[in-house]
């Protein structure tokens, strides 16, 4: 298998420790939780998303395992601008805070709450199950574009994560780009459904879903490229990735590094294991990896 | 360990026996095979999933306590419930166990009870008639009972039956029960310089039960209520919000009522 | 587990001998082929896509496995009109032929070649690696609305299978119904790719390809959940279905038929396999079933 | 059977051997782990993906025909393939086996000669030149050999050579080679009436390998040859396409010569 070179990095204006990051949402809730994945070899660590109000989220199930994945309705439960306690202590660790609102306004105001303390900024404007927000607003170029403008204004690097469930995602990833996104991240939750048929009703409570896990991990790929053609800004993988060749294949479609959600669900300790088998004294410069599948 | 679950599997609840006036024990069947002290996401069609701990492998002994598991009283035997488990840890014991149970928190040591794997249970409610499975538990071990309003038993707290014990007679302490009894038996047991030999099983705030939401995660390890748990050893627990605050659904912390606004219980002093 | 009727049925114009269609492009680039699996227990089938002229499709690799998936770039090989003669033989069973064009006059034409053979037509705009065709018509809703518009003008029911690959599928749905389609098929492959990292390149001859299989059936649900709550035509799901239970499940989110496609992979045998859990002689009438998760 | 291959494994050229001027031989490492009569799909990047039959669990042996083999012809030792693979079924015998081997057809069949599973092999080539593998085939069992213009062994057809043998004292008959050649010794098998001992390890276009395109099927049992073969016994393939036509990339027919316009094999008549 190709290696990489062990060190430090910098993606999309933010200083990393490797080229694995914790996704949004995903053990993201407390700043206890986020130091654990830290501690057992994540490079960086997104947090839950944050927006401007205390939110509990939907009603459960929230949340199943599917073939290959994993099917998650959370609806953006987070715990708003207090969340800022969770994080102080971190103020020395590579730590995005993801953010979501329902218009620029929302999304400046939130980050404002955490400018001092993030190293960068993710905006979550692909949360395919949150009315008013999310992928709401993540399918239109236009608001896609003004958001990032209205977070970049507070001068932390912004990195704006897209929906795969549009037509052209590179759209989207031109408008971040407009915008002064320092890297766009692909992809979040695809959307989907599950029916108990015993109980004759969608399983989760908010009915439908996002689709996450080695399942979405071609369509990842698949996004990621795209996004490699018509963006020059660094683009970070996210979907599905479980394994040090996962990381690789994700970067020679473009992607400069990866983001690691589900897979924490089979093993916490996956951001280690990757590690070992990703990293060689004489392992390949990042560089010559990414995107060289595009020949 | 086993697979993790996937789609919530149906259930007929089969029978609801009525424990105490507040607390119902649903028999359901399927059974889930599991081990003493895991637990299920329940699942009550239109209102919410919530954790419960397996009282047996076909049944659930619930408090009500809020919207879903008002809900839950609502059903009658026939209807259905989905359940996706088991899941976390359980209980590992082996030699001679003491479990301690105050209200519904009996519900998870029964199943450990009735495997025969207990030998002394103190058991702890608030008055006579909240005492939930005195019978059973009596038949199968050594019981003693506390009651705060000294209707029956003790008249006191289920931590000052640990007196009347030599502790240190027992390999494992299984505990379970309001989190502020938990931590006056952790305390207790951390003066006897045996906080190992606890196994605590906690509740934190649950959303998916497999361990990536995050919503059970404990300070200051994020330990994982959920995956990491639902049973600690007392050790584990010692230097943590354990006693101090929880977590409600939107990540916020909730203090204990006992614990100071600055969130830290300064032990020594809350004891003497 | 929930037991449906046996019987035969009428789906978007089309008579079937029971709820389970063999998707379009698997196992049916022949006649002997397609009886088959008429024979394994399918109650009807979807022919390969035919175009206007004969066509090689990519070169290989043309198909992979993934995690609970198949990737596939075919690029729609076809014998073109010489495929009257493969289902000349099948006139009285249940054959539905699947075409395809760059626009409605193709469309038109190919249908007319088989407007006595069929019993029904599949309009391909929704296969996510054809350049020019499939998807890259079946985006636009115009498009769609034409083409449908075009070969229905034989007379012969017209099904119109959508791609998943949009932002909003409801838009393709409504204009396939306004076009005068008798049903919608959803959904066709999701857009995905795969890298060899030691080849360093794309595996799929065509690069990018469309993800099936089980990894897919969350995202086929929802499409067919969504397209019910605005079309008022029938609805044939596609996508990963393998199981009875997914067939109850599709039905529930509001499909009056199924279409299975990479389930054969696993067993050629699996129509049958499904048919015998899947009806029981005191099952429940289909239609107390369709939509039923919609409450 | 084992579970289907996934992404193309990455396998490094280790020797290339001319066997004759046509046909060559890759060694590659690591081998398929396989049984004789699987073949594999051949990633030969940038130009296309080929089925081949393993030779050996660590080679194919490869007649070059077009794009895709000129192209492997072109790789050098140390140069990579993509191999997906095993696939399809091998042959299956036991007791008594005769080989029957025409041009480079002997690829698979030579796998079941090194395992020692056949005791008589019948070589068929057009010339003295293109004779492949007599060296190793007569190591390990009975080689008799056959050339079109009798430059070595038996001048004519290797089906000539079953004249001088008993069929009926073998269990199998493995065969493979020019279809045209396997018509002809079914039906020498189908006259002495032991069709189903005839075991023919067929060619038809193919894209998947896995049995869920389509594009190999014959007719009129619509019999996938990745899947349901590339074997398949002789009663299998008696009244079929066999012989007849074959199916181009596109799914259209192409007759063999030999055979009629109407796509049909009078077998009495051109037999006689
Ligand atoms: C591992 C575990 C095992 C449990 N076992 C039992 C048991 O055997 N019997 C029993 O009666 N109760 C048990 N509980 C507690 C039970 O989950 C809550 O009482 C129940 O969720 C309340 O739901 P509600 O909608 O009725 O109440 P709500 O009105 O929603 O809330 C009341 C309180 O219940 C708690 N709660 C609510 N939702 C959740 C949730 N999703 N996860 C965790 N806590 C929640 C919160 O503290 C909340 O303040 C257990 C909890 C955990 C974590
Ligand atoms: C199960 C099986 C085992 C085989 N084993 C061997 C072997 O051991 N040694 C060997 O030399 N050849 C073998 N072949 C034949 C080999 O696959 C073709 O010679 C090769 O694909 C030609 O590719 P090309 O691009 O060089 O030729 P092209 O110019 O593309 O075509 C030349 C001819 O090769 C055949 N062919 C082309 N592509 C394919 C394809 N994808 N599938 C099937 N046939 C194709 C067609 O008949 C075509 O007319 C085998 C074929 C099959 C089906
Ligand atoms: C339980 C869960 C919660 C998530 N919450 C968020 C979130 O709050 N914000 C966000 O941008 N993405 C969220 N996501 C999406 C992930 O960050 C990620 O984009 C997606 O899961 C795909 O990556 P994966 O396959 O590695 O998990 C969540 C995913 C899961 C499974
Ligand atoms: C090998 C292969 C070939 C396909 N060819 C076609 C095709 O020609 N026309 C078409 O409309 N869909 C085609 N499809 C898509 C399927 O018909 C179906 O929509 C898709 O595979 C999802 O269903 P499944 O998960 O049951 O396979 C093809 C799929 C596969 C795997
Ligand atoms: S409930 Fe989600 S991590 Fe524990
Ligand atoms: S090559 Fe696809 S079915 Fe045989």
């Amino acid at each position: 298998m190709i290696t990489l070179q062990p060190g430090e990095i910098t993606v999309g204006g933010v200083d990393l420790r490797n080229h694995l990051i914790l996704a949004a949402g995903v053990l993201g809730t407390t700043g206890a939780s986020l130091k654990r994945i830290l501690k057992l070899g994540a490079g960086g660590v997104v947090t839950k998303s944050i927006g401007p109000e205390p939110a509990s989220g939907h009603h459960g199930p929230c949340l199943i395992r599917t073939d290959c994945g994993v099917l998650n309705a959370m609806g953006l439960p987070n715990p708003s601008q207090e969340f800022t306690g969770e994080i102080e202590s971190l103020k020395d660790e590579p730590v995005i805070v993801s953010i979501f609102g329902k218009d620029p306004d929302e999304f400046r105001e939130v980050a404002g709450w955490f400018a001092g303390h993030a190293r960068g900024f993710e905006l979550n404007v692909s949360c395919p199950h949150a009315a008013g927000y999310g992928a709401a607003i993540g399918t239109d170029p236009e608001t896609v574009l003004e958001c990032t403008r209205a977070v970049a204004t507070h001068g932390v690097p912004v990195w704006v994560k897209l929906t795969p469930n549009v037509t052209d995602i590179t759209t989207i990833g031109r408008a971040a780009e407009q915008g002064g996104a320092s890297a766009i991240v692909a992809v979040n939750t695809v959307r989907g459904m599950r029916i108990s048929t015993e109980m004759r009703r969608p399983v989760l409570g908010n009915r439908s879903g996002g689709l996450s896990g080695r399942a979405i991990f071609p369509i990842a790929v698949k996004a990621v490229w795209d996004l490699y053609e018509t963006c020059q800004i660094p683009i970070i993988g996210c979907g599905g990735v479980s394994s040090a060749n996962d990381v690789i294949e994700m970067m020679m479609a473009g992607a400069q590094a990866v983001e690691i959600g589900t897979a924490v669900m089979d093993d916490i300790r996956v951001f280690d294991q990757i590690r070992r088998k990703l990293y060689t004294k004489d392992g390949t410069p990042a560089e010559e990896i990414v995107g060289v599948a595009h020949g | 360990m086993a697979e993790l679950p996937m789609m919530p599997v149906p259930v007929t609840i089969k029978a609801i026996v009525p424990e105490t006036p507040s607390i119902r024990t649903f028999y359901f069947d399927p059974g889930i095979p599991s081990s003493p002290g895991q637990f299920v996401m329940v699942w009550v069609p239109e209102y919410d999933e919530i954790p419960m701990a397996l009282s047996s492998e076909h049944s659930i002994t619930v408090q009500e306590v809020g919207d879903a598991t008002a809900a839950l009283f609502r059903l009658n035997v026939g209807d259905r419930l989905g359940m996706r488990g088991p899941l976390g840890n359980g209980f590992t014991v082996s030699g001679k166990t003491l479990a301690i149970g105050g209200g519904v928190g009996v519900a998870p040591l029964l199943n450990l009870t009735t495997a025969g794997k207990v030998s002394t249970f103190l058991l702890g409610a608030r008055t006579r008639d909240e005492i939930l499975f005195a019978p059973v538990i009596a038949s199968s071990c050594n019981l003693h009972i506390a009651t705060d309003d000294g209707t029956e038993g003790h008249h006191g707290f289920v931590t000052d039956l640990m007196d009347g014990i030599d502790l240190d007679e027992f390999d494992h302490i299984c505990v379970c029960g309001p989190e502020i009894m938990m931590v006056k038996v952790l305390e207790r047991l951390k003066r006897a310089g045996i906080a190992d030999r606890g196994q605590f099983s906690l509740h934190r705030y649950m959303k998916c039960g497999l361990g990536i939401c995050g919503s059970c995660s404990m300070d200051p390890h994020g330990l994982r209520v959920c995956r990491d748990g639902p049973i600690f050893t007392g050790d584990d627990i010692l230097e943590s919000e354990f006693g101090k605050y929880t977590r409600d659904a939107t990540g916020r912390k909730v203090y204990f009522p006992s614990a100071r606004p600055e969130g830290e219980i300064k032990e020594e002093k809350t004891e003497t």
